[in-house]
C-alpha cells in the first residue's frame, strides 16, 4: 500500500490482485496457468498486442464483425432508399431525359453510406463492448500499473471472482510472476 | 541484438536486402521503454525547439492569409478569382483534387499495407494518417468556398426543408459530398482509434495534473487490458478492410466529376485508376517531404529508418510509372478513338496555350521519379526529398492541366477562352498550405507521432525468444490443447 | 525502471462513470435538436404566419365583408383577370364613403388621398418573394377559394397571414388540389361549406374542369 | 454601368434585399421628391402612371417579410388599367430624318421594352438594336436634369421660366444674326414651326446637320434628274443586287424593310435565289451576306462601277442614254485579274436580268457615283421595278456638310449673335477642319437643347434638357413618307422639353403642349386627323395609313448629266491608295452611330458583328497591309491624315481591302456620361468638309505597344493549332452549300453527320403536350444584333463593363458566333477576301441536357413542355452546368452586377423576370415568362395556344424573321415545318444532346457555281422584261 494515495476517510474495499511481469514469455505462461486454474474475472494488461495471448487467456472471439456487417447493410439500404425516395418518389423531376430511378447512378452514394455506417459502428462497437470510456478504474490507483502502457506486463484477478481466495490466489500469482503481488483497492 | 547484422554497413542502415536475414524494422539498441521515451519525449519536451516556433509562425500567418482571402471572396463574389466562361473551374477545384490526392497516402499506408502485412508501416502510419486528415481538411475547404452562394451550400445535403426540395443524386458533385465526407470521417476514426493506447502511455507518464486529465480524457480510460486489445485489433482490422475500398473509391468519385461530363479531355474511362494512382503518388511524395525534416528534427532515425524511406521511394517509382502510362494512354485513345474533339484537346494540351503547364507536369511526374531506379540516389535523403517536392509540384500541375486546359477550348471555337489566375487565387492556394502545416506542427508537438504500441509489437523483444520455438512470436506448447472458455 | 520521486499520483475521480450515459445522451439529443431547428425553426410556418401589421386606415374586413357582405371582387376587381388582386383605388372607397361616414376621423387618409390624388400607403400582408410568380386568375378561375390561402378574412378586424405561403405549402396543394376545389361560383364565399363530401366533390370538380396543377419549376419561378 | 469594381460586402437574393438598405429609401426620395410633383401640372393620368411605376418598382424590389413593404394603389385608377398587366403603345423615334415606328411595352407606367410596329413601313414589326436601346437611354441617370446657364466661367441652375424670360430679347427683330442648327427632322410640325419662326424673322437662317449624312445620294440624283430625288430600293423581286460600298440591309433608314425583302428574295424553298454582289473597302453586313464580295478600297469603288458600265455596254449592248454615254467609256481596264473577274461576272449577271437587277451605292461615295448608278439602274429597266423614286422634303436645302461649313464661316466672322442648337452635338462631331467647338466661343449667346450636358452644351451659354423620345409628343415621316406619330410613355423624368416645344417657345408661339402642337399640325395636313376618332386611331396605330409620298418617275436630264460625267471623271482620276498613302475610311459605328448613344451600356457592350469588339473602336486593317507595314494585331498605331493624328489599336481583319484602313465614329467622348466617357478614340478631328468619309493619303506607324481590345470571341489570328482546328470545325457547325448543289442534292447538309446511331441506355422520355422548339435560318440571318439587345431588354441582363468582358464574363444570353472562312492554301497574311458566317447561339434546350444531370441541387431541370428550365433562386453556383454545356451559353453572375445601378435604371427591369443575384447561373429559357403568360390566359379561357401566339423576344424583333418558335408536337406549326426542311440540322448532334433549337443551313449562290444563271423568282418574266438583253 505504500505506493498508493490514501486520502483520509476514504472507505476502501479490495478490488483484486495485480501481478507484474517484464518478460512476454512469463506472461504467456502465467496467463495459461491462470486460465487453467479456472478463473473467469481476470485480465492481462500489456503495452501492445501480444500474439498468442488471446489463446493463452482463452478469450472468446468478439462479435464485433457481425455488428459491423449489420451496420454496413443498414448503410447500403439507407443510401439506396434515400436516393430512390427523394429523387423518384417525393419530388420526381426530369433530368437530362434520364429515368427517375436508375441504380448505376446511385451506386457511389450507396457505397459511401455503407462504409460510413460500418466504420462508425466499428469504433463505437469496439468502445461499447470494451465498456469504454471509463476514465476511472481501480487499477489506475496502482503506481506500478502505469508501466502497463510502457514496457511491463500484468495479470489482474478480481476479488469478486468466484474462485478468488485471498491466499491461494496470491500464491498462484506469486508463483507465476516470481515477485510480490500487489493488492489493488477500490474506493466506494 | 546487433548480432543479426548481415553485413558491415553502419548500424543505422537497414536497407540491405539479404533474404537470409530479416532486416530489422527498428535499428539501434532500443527496448520498449526506449521507444516510449523517444516518442513521448517529444510531447513532454519542456521547451519547444526554435525551429518549430519559426515554422509555426510562418504557417499560422499563411493560415490567416487563407481566411482573409476566403472572407474577401465571400463578401465580394467568385469574380475575384480568374474564372470565366468557358473556364468555370480553376484553382479552387485544382487545389481540391490536389489535396484530396495527398490525403490518400495516409489511409493507404495504414489500411492497405496493414492488410498486406507490411509491418514496416508501423513507424510511419500514424504520421501519414495525420497528414491525410489535414490534407482532407484543406481539400474540404475548396468545394465549400467555390460555390457562388456559399450561404446556400447546405442545399447539397439531403436535409428536410420547407421547400420540399432534395438534392439531385445524379450529380457527381453530390457523390463527392458523400465520398469526401465519408473519407474524412473514416480517416479521423482510424487515426484516433490507433492513437488511443499511445495517448494512454502519455497519460500514464503525466507529471502535471492538466496533462493527465487531457490525455486521460482522450485515451478514454484505456487500461491496456488484453480483452480490450482483442476487440481493438479486430476493430482495427475491420476499419482497415473498410478503408481500403474507400480510399480507392474516393479518388474514383472525384474523377467522376470529370469523367461523367461530356467535355473532351474529361470524358474518359481511365480516370478512376489514373486518379487513384496519381493520388497515391502524390500522397507518398508528401509523406516523404514531411517525414525527412521531422525525423531529423526529433532524431527518429532509428524508428523511421532509411528502409522506410527507400520503400516509399520504390512506391513512388511504381505509381509514377502508372501515371506516366495513363498520360500516354490518353494520347493513344485520343488518336485511336478518331474523335476530332478528343484529338484536338490533347494536341492542344501539349502544344496549345497551356503547353507550358503540360510539360512541367510531364517533367515532374514522369522524368523525375526515374532517379529512384538507382539505389544510390534513392537512398540519398537530400535527393529523395527534392524529388518528392518536385513530384508534388508536378501533381498539382496535372490537375491544373486536366481542369483548365480541357475547359478552355471545348466544342465551339467561338467560346474558346483563356484562364488566368488572380492574386487571390494564388494566395488562397498558398494559404491552404499554411493551414496544412499549422495543423501538422500542432500534431507533431502534442500528439504521439509514432504508433508506439505498434512499433513495440514489431520489435524482436515482443516475441518469444525461448529456444526451440519455430516461427517467431506465437506461443505454442502447453497452451495448445487447452479448451477455450 | 523509472521510480517516481513524488508520492503523488493523478487519477480521475470515481464519479466520471456518469460520463458514459452523458456522452450517449448528448449525441442523441444534439441530433434531434438540429433536426427540429432545421425542419421547423427556419420555415415560414414559424416566421411568417400571424403577421398582422397595423394599416394606415383601420379598414375592417369583418365589417365590410362579414357583416355588410361586400364581395371580394367589388374591391379586388382584377383578381379574375390578372396575376395581382389589385388593392382598390381610393375612388372605390369613395363610391360609398362620399355619403356614408363622410366625416369619420378614421377615413381622413382616404379623403386626403382622394383630394390630393396621392395614394394611401397600405402595408402588404401576404407577400411572396420576388422570384415567385403567383397568378390569382389562374387559381380563382379554377375554383380555388380565396379562403384557401387567405383564411377567413371576413372575420378579421385586421388582416393577418394565416398560412405559411411557403413553397412546401404551395406544393402540397399542387400535388393534391382536391381538398381546396369548389364550384367557381363559390370561390369568393369565404364561409362556404360543401353540401357533399369534399373528397368526392373535389375529385369531380378536378375532372370536370380538368385541373392538373403543374409542379415543375417554371410554374412559379422565371 | 462600369459597376464592376469588386466592392460591397452585401449580397442580394434579388433586388429585394437592396430595398432594405437605407440608401435605397433615401435614393427613392431623391428620385421622386415632392417638389418634383409641384412642378408638374395637377394630377394627370400619366403622372400617375409614373407614380405607379416608381412605387411598383420599389414595391417589386422587396420580397422579404421583414421589414414591412407598402402597396400604393392609384387614387383614381384609369379605365381599363389593370395593375401588373403590361400595355403597349405605338410611338416612334427619329434618326437622321427618318421616323421609325415602335411598339413600346409599358408595365404599370414604366416603359420597359421597345419592339417594332408592324404597321410601320420601315419596321414591319422588327426593330434595330439601336432603337431598342432607347428604353435604357430613357432611364439613363446621366441625362441632364436641369437648365444650365454658363457665364464667365460660372454655372447657374435655371428654370424654364428663366429661359422664357430671355427669349424675347434674344430672338427679337428681323432675326439678323440669329441662326438655328438642327438635326435632320421629318416632322411636319417642326417644319411648320420653322416656317413660322423664319417667317417672322427673315434675317434668321436655319441650318441642318447630320454627321452621318446620306446627302450624296440626294445630290447624285440631282445630277441625273436635275432635281433631288429619294431612292427607294425594292428588293422583293430582285434577282441581282449589286452593292458598291452600300449596306442596304443594315445601314439604311429602311434597312429593316430591305432586310425583310431580301430574305424573301432568297427563300430557297420558294426557289428564290437573288444573287448579291458587294464591292466594298470594309465589311458591311450586306457585304458579309454577299455571294460574291470583292474587297477594294473605297477610292477604287467608282472605277469598278465604271468598268461594270463599260462591260455591260461593250459586251451586252446595254444602251445608255446618249447624254450618259460618257459614263461607259470612262474606265475599261481592271487593276487585277480578281477585279476583272468580279466586274465581268457582275456585268454579265446584271445584263442578264434587266428589270430584276439593281445597283446600290453607299452614302460614303461621291454624288457622281450615285449618278452613275442611277443611270445604270435606268438602263437596266430597274426603275419602278427594283428601285423607285419619290420627291424629297425640303429639296433645296444645302447638303449637311455645306450647311455646317457655312454656319462655321459665319460664326467665325462674328455675324452670329444668337445660335440655337436643337439636339445634335456639333462641338464633338462637326468635321475637324471647322474647329466648331472653338467657334462657339465667338457667338455671344449659344443655346443647346440636348439630352445630356454634353461637349456642345458645355461650350454653350445655355443648356436646355431635352425630353426623351419616349417622354415627348412628336411626329415624323417614314423613309417613304408615311406619317408616323410619337406619343410619350411617361412624364419627362427630368423635366425636359422636346425640340418642337422649344421652337414653339422661341417662335413666340403661345406656349402650348407638344401634344397640341402635333395635333394642330397634323390636323392641317390631314383632315382625318382633326376628328377625335381619326386622331385616336392614328395614336393607336402610330402611323397614318396611305400617307406615303407619291412615287415619281423622274426623267433623265441631259443638261445635268453632262456635269455628272465630268465630276465622275474627277472622281475616277484620284490615284489609288498605297501602303504609304493609305486610305482611311471613317464610318458611322454600328452601335453608337455618331456617338449619340455613347452612354448606352447595352450598345457599348454589344459585340460588333464582325470584330466582336466591345467598349472600343479599332483601326481595321487587312492582314496584307499590316504585314507590309510591320504592324501586329492589337498594336497601338498612330494614324495621320489631314494633319490630324489619332492613336488607337489595330484589328487585323481578313476581308478588309488592302491599303484601306477603317475607323468608326462615335467614340472618344469626353462628356457623354459615366458609361461613354473615354471609350475608344474620336475620329472626327480627321474628317474634313471636303472629305468627311474617305480620307486619302493617310499614314500609320506602329508604336510597338499592345492594347487589349475587349472582344467576346477570339481574334482572327490565334495559335496555329487553334486556327486550323477552328477552320476545320466551322464547316460542320455552320453548314453551307451553293444553291445549285442544294437543289441538286437536298440532303447535302446531312452528309456532315457521320456518327454512330444515337441510342440511349434507357427508355427515352416521351414528351407529350406542347413541346417548344426553335429554328434559326442561317440563310437569312444577317448578324444585325437586334436579337441580342431584345433579349437583354426582355430578360434584365446586366451590363458588366469592359474589364469583365476582357475576363470573358460578358452576360448577353445570345452569342452571335462569327466565323471566318478562308482558303486554306492562302497564307494568313495574304488573305484579301474571307467569307464570314454567323451563327446565333443561345441555349439550344437539349432534351438530354448535359447541364441538368450535373447540377447537385437540381436548379436546372426539364419542364414537361421540354424547356431546359433554369431556376435562379435554387442555384448555388457551382458552375458545373456551364462547364458541361457543349455550346457554352450559360452565363454566371461573378459579381453583383446590379448593385451600382441607378434607381431610374432599375425602372427598366422587366418585372416578369427574376433579377439574378450574385453567384447565380443564368441562360436563355425561350422567354419562359412569355410562354407562361400566354399559357395562363389560354387556360383561363379554356382554349389551346395558337401557333405564333408565343414569340420570344429575339424572334419578335428579327428583321428577316430568321427565328421561328413554336410547338413541335403540332405538325402544322411553322417551326415543325422548318424542322422538316432539308436544310434543318442540329449542332453537335453527335453528342446525342437532342437540341430543341435547329439550324437551317446557309446557301451561297455565286455566278461561277451556277454558270451565270441566277435563280430569280420569275425567270420567265425576267426574259419578257429583258427584251434588249442578249
Amino acid at each position: 500500500m505504500e505506493n498508493q494515495t490514501m486520502t483520509a476517510g476514504d472507505e476502501t474495499v479490495l478490488y483484486g490482485y495485480l501481478a507484474e511481469f517484464d518478460k512476454v514469455d512469463d506472461l504467456l505462461v502465467g496467463a495459461a496457468t491462470v486460465r487453467d486454474a479456472g478463473y473467469t474475472k481476470w485480465d492481462a494488461h500489456t503495452p501492445f498486442v501480444i500474439h498468442g495471448l488471446d489463446a493463452a487467456m482463452g478469450v472468446k472471439k468478439t462479435i464485433l464483425p457481425y455488428v459491423v456487417f449489420g451496420a454496413g447493410l443498414t448503410g447500403t439500404t439507407a443510401g439506396i432508399l434515400l436516393q430512390w425516395w427523394t429523387n423518384a418518389i417525393d419530388y420526381p423531376y426530369l433530368i437530362s431525359g434520364k429515368p427517375l430511378f436508375s441504380l448505376p447512378a446511385n451506386i457511389p452514394v450507396a457505397f459511401e453510406t455503407t462504409i460510413l455506417f460500418a466504420a462508425i459502428s466499428a469504433l463505437v462497437g469496439m468502445l461499447a463492448l470494451n465498456g469504454l470510456p471509463r476514465l476511472y478504474h481501480p487499477l489506475f490507483r496502482s503506481r506500478a500499473f502505469k508501466r502497463a502502457t510502457d514496457d511491463h506486463f500484468f495479470i489482474s484477478i478480481e476479488a469478486d471472482d468466484p474462485l478468488f481466495d485471498a491466499d491461494a490466489t496470491r500464491e498462484l500469482l506469486e508463483s507465476i510472476s516470481g515477485r510480490k503481488v500487489e493488492e489493488v483497492e477500490d474506493v466506494v | 541484438m546487433s548480432t543479426t547484422h548481415s553485413d558491415t554497413r553502419s548500424y543505422l542502415d537497414n536497407t540491405g536486402d539479404n533474404p537470409a536475414v530479416r532486416a530489422r524494422l527498428v535499428v539501434g539498441d532500443n527496448d520498449f521503454h526506449a521507444i516510449t521515451e523517444k516518442v513521448c519525449g517529444i510531447v513532454e519536451m519542456p521547451k519547444t525547439p526554435k525551429m518549430w516556433w519559426v515554422a509555426f509562425a510562418i504557417s499560422s500567418s499563411l493560415t490567416l492569409v487563407l481566411f482573409a482571402m476566403i472572407g474577401y471572396l465571400i463578401t465580394t463574389g467568385i469574380g475575384v478569382w480568374g474564372l470565366n466562361v468557358p473556364v468555370g473551374w480553376g484553382y479552387a477545384i485544382v487545389n481540391f483534387v490536389f489535396w484530396v490526392g495527398i490525403g490518400h497516402a495516409g489511409t493507404l499506408i495504414s489500411a492497405i499495407l496493414f492488410l498486406l502485412r507490411q509491418r514496416w508501416r508501423t513507424s510511419i502510419n500514424r504520421f501519414a494518417e495525420a497528414m491525410t486528415i489535414f490534407a482532407v481538411v484543406c481539400a474540404g475547404i475548396f468545394p465549400g468556398i467555390h460555390v457562388g452562394r456559399i450561404w446556400f451550400a447546405y442545399w447539397l445535403f439531403p436535409i428536410p426543408n420547407q421547400m420540399l426540395m432534395w438534392p439531385n443524386f445524379r450529380s457527381p458533385l453530390l457523390w463527392d459530398v458523400f465520398a469526401v465526407g465519408t473519407y474524412a470521417t473514416v480517416s479521423l476514426l482510424f487515426w484516433y482509434m490507433g492513437m488511443i493506447p499511445d495517448l494512454a502511455s502519455i497519460r500514464d507518464r503525466a507529471t502535471t495534473r492538466l496533462r493527465y486529465y487531457i490525455y486521460g480524457f482522450l485515451s478514454l480510460g484505456w487500461r491496456s487490458s488484453n480483452r480490450h486489445w482483442h476487440r481493438f485489433e479486430f476493430a482495427y482490422l475491420l476499419l482497415a478492410a473498410l478503408a481500403t475500398p474507400l480510399v480507392l473509391s474516393v479518388h474514383s468519385v472525384v474523377s467522376f466529376d470529370f469523367a461523367v461530363s461530356i467535355m473532351p479531355g474529361w470524358h474518359t474511362t481511365i480516370f478512376p485508376p489514373y486518379f487513384v494512382a496519381g493520388a497515391i503518388f502524390s500522397g507518398f511524395a508528401m509523406v516523404v517531404t514531411l517525414i525527412i525534416p521531422t525525423r531529423k528534427l526529433f532524431h527518429l532515425e532509428e524508428i523511421i529508418t532509411k528502409r522506410h524511406l527507400e520503400n516509399m521511394a520504390k512506391i513512388m517509382l511504381a505509381t509514377g510509372m502508372m501515371v506516366g502510362l495513363a498520360y500516354s494512354t490518353e494520347f493513344f485513345m485520343a488518336w485511336y478513338s478518331g474523335n476530332q474533339y478528343e484529338a484536338f484537346t490533347f494536341l492542344n494540351r501539349a502544344f496549345g496555350p497551356y503547353a507550358w503547364a503540360y510539360w512541367i507536369m510531364v517533367t515532374c511526374n514522369v522524368v523525375v521519379p526515374q532517379v529512384f531506379w538507382f539505389s544510390k540516389l534513392r537512398n540519398n535523403t537530400l535527393i529523395l526529398w527534392i524529388a518528392s517536392v518536385l513530384i508534388n509540384v508536378g501533381m498539382w500541375f496535372e490537375r491544373f492541366v486536366i481542369v483548365v486546359s480541357s475547359l478552355s477550348r471545348d466544342y465551339l471555337p467561338s467560346s474558346w477562352g483563356y484562364y488566368r489566375p488572380t492574386a487571390i487565387d494564388v494566395l488562397t492556394f498558398v494559404g491552404s498550405f499554411g493551414l496544412f502545416f499549422t495543423l501538422f506542427l500542432l500534431f507533431i508537438r502534442f500528439l504521439p507521432l509514432i504508433g508506439m504500441a505498434e512499433v513495440k509489437g514489431v520489435m524482436p523483444q515482443a516475441h518469444l525468444d525461448r529456444p526451440g520455438h519455430k516461427g517467431h512470436g506465437d506461443y505454442h506448447g502447453d497452451i495448445a490443447g487447452a479448451e477455450v472458455v | 525502471m523509472n521510480e517516481d520521486k513524488s508520492n503523488h499520483i493523478f487519477i480521475f475521480p470515481r464519479w466520471t462513470w456518469v460520463l458514459r450515459p452523458g456522452v450517449a445522451l448528448g449525441a442523441l439529443g444534439g441530433l434531434l435538436y438540429a433536426a427540429v431547428v432545421v425542419t421547423f425553426g427556419f420555415s415560414p410556418v414559424a416566421t411568417d404566419v400571424g403577421y398582422e401589421p397595423v394599416q394606415p386606415v383601420p379598414y375592417s374586413h369583418a365589417l365590410h365583408v362579414g357583416q355588410l357582405g361586400v364581395d371580394c371582387r367589388y374591391c379586388h376587381s382584377t383578381v379574375e383577370k390578372a396575376a395581382h388582386a389589385a388593392i382598390p383605388p381610393t375612388q372605390t372607397c369613395m363610391n360609398c364613403h362620399a355619403m356614408i361616414r363622410a366625416n369619420s376621423e378614421k377615413l381622413i387618409p382616404v379623403f386626403e388621398s382622394y383630394a390630393t390624388g396621392m395614394p394611401v400607403e397600405w402595408i402588404r400582408v401576404h407577400d411572396l418573394p420576388d422570384y415567385v410568380y403567383f397568378n390569382h386568375s389562374a387559381h380563382v378561375r379554377r375554383g380555388v377559394g380565396c379562403v384557401s390561402c387567405h383564411g377567413r378574412i371576413d372575420t378579421m378586424e385586421v388582416v393577418a397571414q394565416v398560412e405559411p405561403l411557403s413553397m412546401g405549402w404551395c406544393l402540397r396543394c399542387h400535388r393534391n388540389p382536391e381538398p381546396h376545389l369548389r364550384p367557381i361560383e363559390f370561390v369568393t364565399q369565404l364561409d362556404w361549406v360543401p353540401m357533399e363530401d369534399q373528397a368526392i366533390l373535389g375529385r369531380r370538380l378536378r375532372e370536370t374542369n380538368n385541373i392538373n396543377p403543374p409542379t415543375d419549376c417554371n410554374t412559379c419561378h422565371r | 454601368m462600369s459597376s464592376i469594381k469588386p466592392t460591397g460586402a452585401t449580397y442580394w437574393r434579388s433586388l429585394d434585399e437592396l430595398s432594405r438598405t437605407p440608401e435605397f429609401a433615401e435614393a427613392v426620395q431623391r428620385e421622386f421628391p415632392n417638389d418634383e410633383f409641384d412642378t408638374l401640372p395637377p394630377a394627370t393620368r400619366r403622372q400617375f402612371l409614373m407614380v405607379m411605376g416608381a412605387s411598383l418598382a420599389m414595391a417589386g424590389l422587396t420580397a422579404c417579410r421583414w421589414p414591412k413593404e407598402e402597396i400604393v394603389p392609384f387614387a383614381h385608377r384609369p379605365e381599363f388599367r389593370v395593375p401588373g398587366v403590361p400595355e403597349h403603345f405605338a410611338t416612334s423615334m427619329e434618326i437622321g430624318g427618318a421616323a421609325l415606328g415602335m411598339l413600346v411595352t409599358s408595365f404599370d407606367g414604366r416603359p420597359i421594352k421597345a419592339e417594332g410596329n408592324e404597321l410601320h413601313p420601315d419596321s414591319l414589326g422588327a426593330l434595330s438594336a439601336v432603337a431598342q436601346a432607347q428604353v435604357l437611354q430613357l432611364y439613363d441617370p446621366d441625362r441632364s436634369r436641369r437648365l444650365l446657364l454658363r457665364e464667365s466661367g460660372q454655372e447657374f441652375v435655371k428654370r424654364w421660366d428663366d429661359f422664357r424670360a430671355i427669349v424675347p430679347a434674344q430672338f427679337a427683330g428681323d432675326g439678323a444674326g440669329i441662326a438655328v442648327l438642327a438635326e435632320a427632322s421629318s416632322s411636319s410640325t417642326q417644319a411648320k414651326l420653322r416656317e413660322k419662326f423664319l417667317g417672322a424673322r427673315p434675317g434668321a437662317r436655319w441650318y441642318e446637320y447630320e454627321p452621318l449624312s446620306r446627302d450624296n445620294e440626294r445630290e447624285g440624283t440631282r445630277l441625273v434628274f436635275g432635281s433631288a430625288q429619294r431612292v427607294h430600293p425594292e428588293l422583293t423581286h430582285a434577282a441581282v443586287v449589286a452593292c458598291f460600298d452600300a449596306d442596304p440591309l443594315f445601314d439604311h433608314p429602311a434597312s429593316l424593310r430591305l432586310a425583310r425583302e431580301f430574305a424573301a428574295a432568297r427563300d430557297p424553298e420558294s426557289g428564290a435565289g437573288a444573287r448579291l454582289y458587294a464591292a466594298e473597302s470594309t465589311y458591311s453586313l450586306t457585304g458579309v451576306r454577299a455571294d460574291d464580295r470583292f474587297a477594294v478600297a473605297s477610292n477604287r469603288v467608282p472605277a469598278l462601277l465604271a468598268q461594270v458600265a463599260h462591260r455591260m455596254v461593250a459586251d451586252h449592248g446595254v444602251d445608255l442614254p446618249a447624254a450618259a454615254a460618257g459614263f461607259a467609256g470612262s474606265v475599261d481596264s481592271a487593276a487585277s485579274d480578281a477585279e476583272a473577274r468580279f466586274v465581268q461576272a457582275l456585268a454579265n449577271d446584271l445584263a442578264a436580268h434587266p428589270g430584276y437587277s439593281v445597283i446600290l451605292v453607299g452614302p460614303r461615295q461621291a454624288p457622281a457615283v450615285h449618278a452613275l448608278a442611277a443611270v445604270l439602274n435606268h438602263a437596266l429597266d430597274g426603275v419602278n421595278h427594283t428601285v423607285t423614286y419619290s420627291s424629297v422634303p425640303d429639296p433645296d436645302r444645302p447638303s449637311h456638310f455645306e450647311a455646317i461649313a457655312e454656319l462655321a464661316a459665319r460664326m467665325g466672322s462674328g455675324e452670329i449673335e444668337t445660335l440655337l442648337i436643337l439636339g445634335g452635338n456639333p462641338a464633338y462631331n462637326a468635321p475637324g477642319d471647322l474647329g466648331f467647338a472653338e467657334l462657339l466661343a465667338k457667338v455671344p449667346t449659344t443655346i443647346h437643347l440636348s439630352l445630356y450636358d454634353d461637349e456642345t452644351s458645355q461650350r454653350c451659354t445655355w443648356h436646355l434638357p431635352c425630353a426623351h423620345t419616349l417622354e415627348s409628343w412628336g411626329d415624323g415621316a417614314a423613309w417613304d413618307g408615311t406619317v408616323t406619330l410619337r406619343q410619350p410613355l411617361i412624364e419627362p423624368l427630368y423635366g425636359g422639353r422636346s425640340a418642337i416645344e422649344v421652337i414653339a417657345l422661341v417662335a413666340g408661339d403661345e406656349p402650348i403642349s407638344g401634344r397640341d402642337l402635333v395635333r394642330r399640325s397634323l390636323g392641317q395636313d390631314l383632315p382625318a386627323m382633326s376628328s377625335e376618332v381619326g386622331w385616336r386611331g392614328a395614336l393607336r396605330d402610330g402611323v397614318v395609313d396611305g400617307t406615303a409620298w407619291q412615287k415619281t418617275t423622274p426623267k433623265l436630264s441631259p443638261s445635268a448629266l453632262a456635269g455628272a460625267v465630268d465630276s465622275l471623271r474627277s472622281v475616277l482620276d484620284t490615284p489609288d491608295p498605297t501602303s504609304d498613302r493609305l486610305e482611311l475610311v471613317v464610318m458611322g459605328d454600328a452601335k453608337v452611330l455618331d456617338g449619340r448613344f455613347s452612354n448606352n451600356g447595352w450598345l457599348q457592350e454589344l459585340p460588333d458583328a464582325i470584330t466582336k469588339v466591345t467598349w472600343d473602336n479599332a483601326l481595321l486593317i487587312s492582314p496584307a497591309t499590316a504585314r507590309e507595314l510591320g504592324i501586329g494585331d492589337g498594336e497601338v498605331v498612330v494614324v495621320e491624315a489631314n494633319g490630324a493624328t489619332l492613336e488607337l489599336a489595330t484589328y487585323v481583319l481578313p476581308g478588309q481591302a488592302r491599303n484601306s484602313v477603317c475607323v468608326a465614329l462615335g467614340y472618344g467622348r469626353t462628356a457623354a456620361g459615366q458609361v461613354g466617357d473615354g471609350v475608344g478614340v474620336d475620329a472626327n478631328p480627321l474628317r474634313t468638309v471636303a472629305a468627311p468619309y474617305v480620307l486619302r493619303g493617310a499614314t500609320i506607324r506602329g508604336t510597338g505597344r499592345q492594347y487589349a481590345l475587349a472582344t467576346t470571341q477570339d481574334h482572327f489570328a490565334i495559335d496555329t493549332i487553334g486556327f486550323n482546328e477552328r477552320n476545320h470545325r466551322v464547316e460542320n457547325l455552320v453548314r453551307e452549300a451553293s444553291l445549285d448543289a442544294y437543289l441538286a442534292n437536298p440532303d447535302i447538309f446531312h452528309e456532315y453527320d457521320h456518327h454512330p446511331p444515337l441510342i440511349s441506355l434507357w427508355k427515352d422520355h416521351e414528351y407529350e403536350g406542347e413541346q417548344w422548339g426553335m429554328a434559326i435560318d442561317l440563310n437569312t440571318c444577317i448578324g444585325c444584333n437586334a436579337c441580342v439587345v431584345a433579349c437583354q431588354a426582355e430578360n434584365n441582363i446586366p451590363v458588366v463593363g469592359r474589364e469583365q468582358v476582357l475576363n470573358q464574363r460578358e452576360m448577353q444570353w445570345i452569342r452571335l458566333d462569327r466565323y471566318f472562312k478562308t482558303d486554306p492554301d492562302v497564307p494568313i497574311d495574304e488573305i484579301d477576301n474571307a467569307e464570314v458566317v454567323f451563327q446565333p447561339m443561345t441555349c439550344i434546350q437539349c432534351e438530354n441536357a448535359p447541364c441538368e444531370q450535373v447540377c447537385p441541387v437540381a436548379a436546372t431541370q426539364h419542364t414537361p413542355d421540354g424547356l431546359n428550365a433554369m431556376i435562379y433562386n435554387r442555384c448555388v453556383g457551382t458552375r458545373y452546368c456551364s462547364n458541361n454545356c457543349p455550346v457554352k451559353v450559360r452565363r454566371f453572375n461573378f459579381f453583383n452586377y446590379h448593385k451600382d445601378l441607378a434607381d431610374t435604371t432599375k425602372m427598366q427591369f422587366n418585372p416578369e423576370v427574376t433579377v439574378r443575384a450574385r453567384g447565380v447561373m443564368e441562360k436563355c429559357t425561350f422567354c419562359v415568362q412569355r410562354i407562361e403568360a400566354v399559357r395562363i390566359n389560354a387556360r383561363n379561357d379554356n382554349r389551346p395556344i395558337a401557333d405564333g401566339e408565343i414569340t420570344p423576344a429575339c424572334a419578335q424583333t428579327c428583321p428577316t424573321r430568321a427565328i421561328t418558335f413554336g410547338n413541335l408536337n403540332d405538325p402544322k406549326s411553322k417551326v415543325s415545318h422548318s424542322r422538316e426542311e432539308h436544310r434543318s440540322y442540329a449542332t453537335l448532334a453527335e453528342l446525342n444532346i437532342r437540341p430543341r433549337t435547329h439550324y437551317l443551313a446557309r446557301l451561297r449562290n455565286t455566278a461561277e457555281e451556277s454558270g451565270g444563271e441566277s435563280h430569280a423568282p420569275s425567270h420567265a418574266e425576267a426574259d419578257t422584261h429583258g427584251k434588249e438583253s442578249v
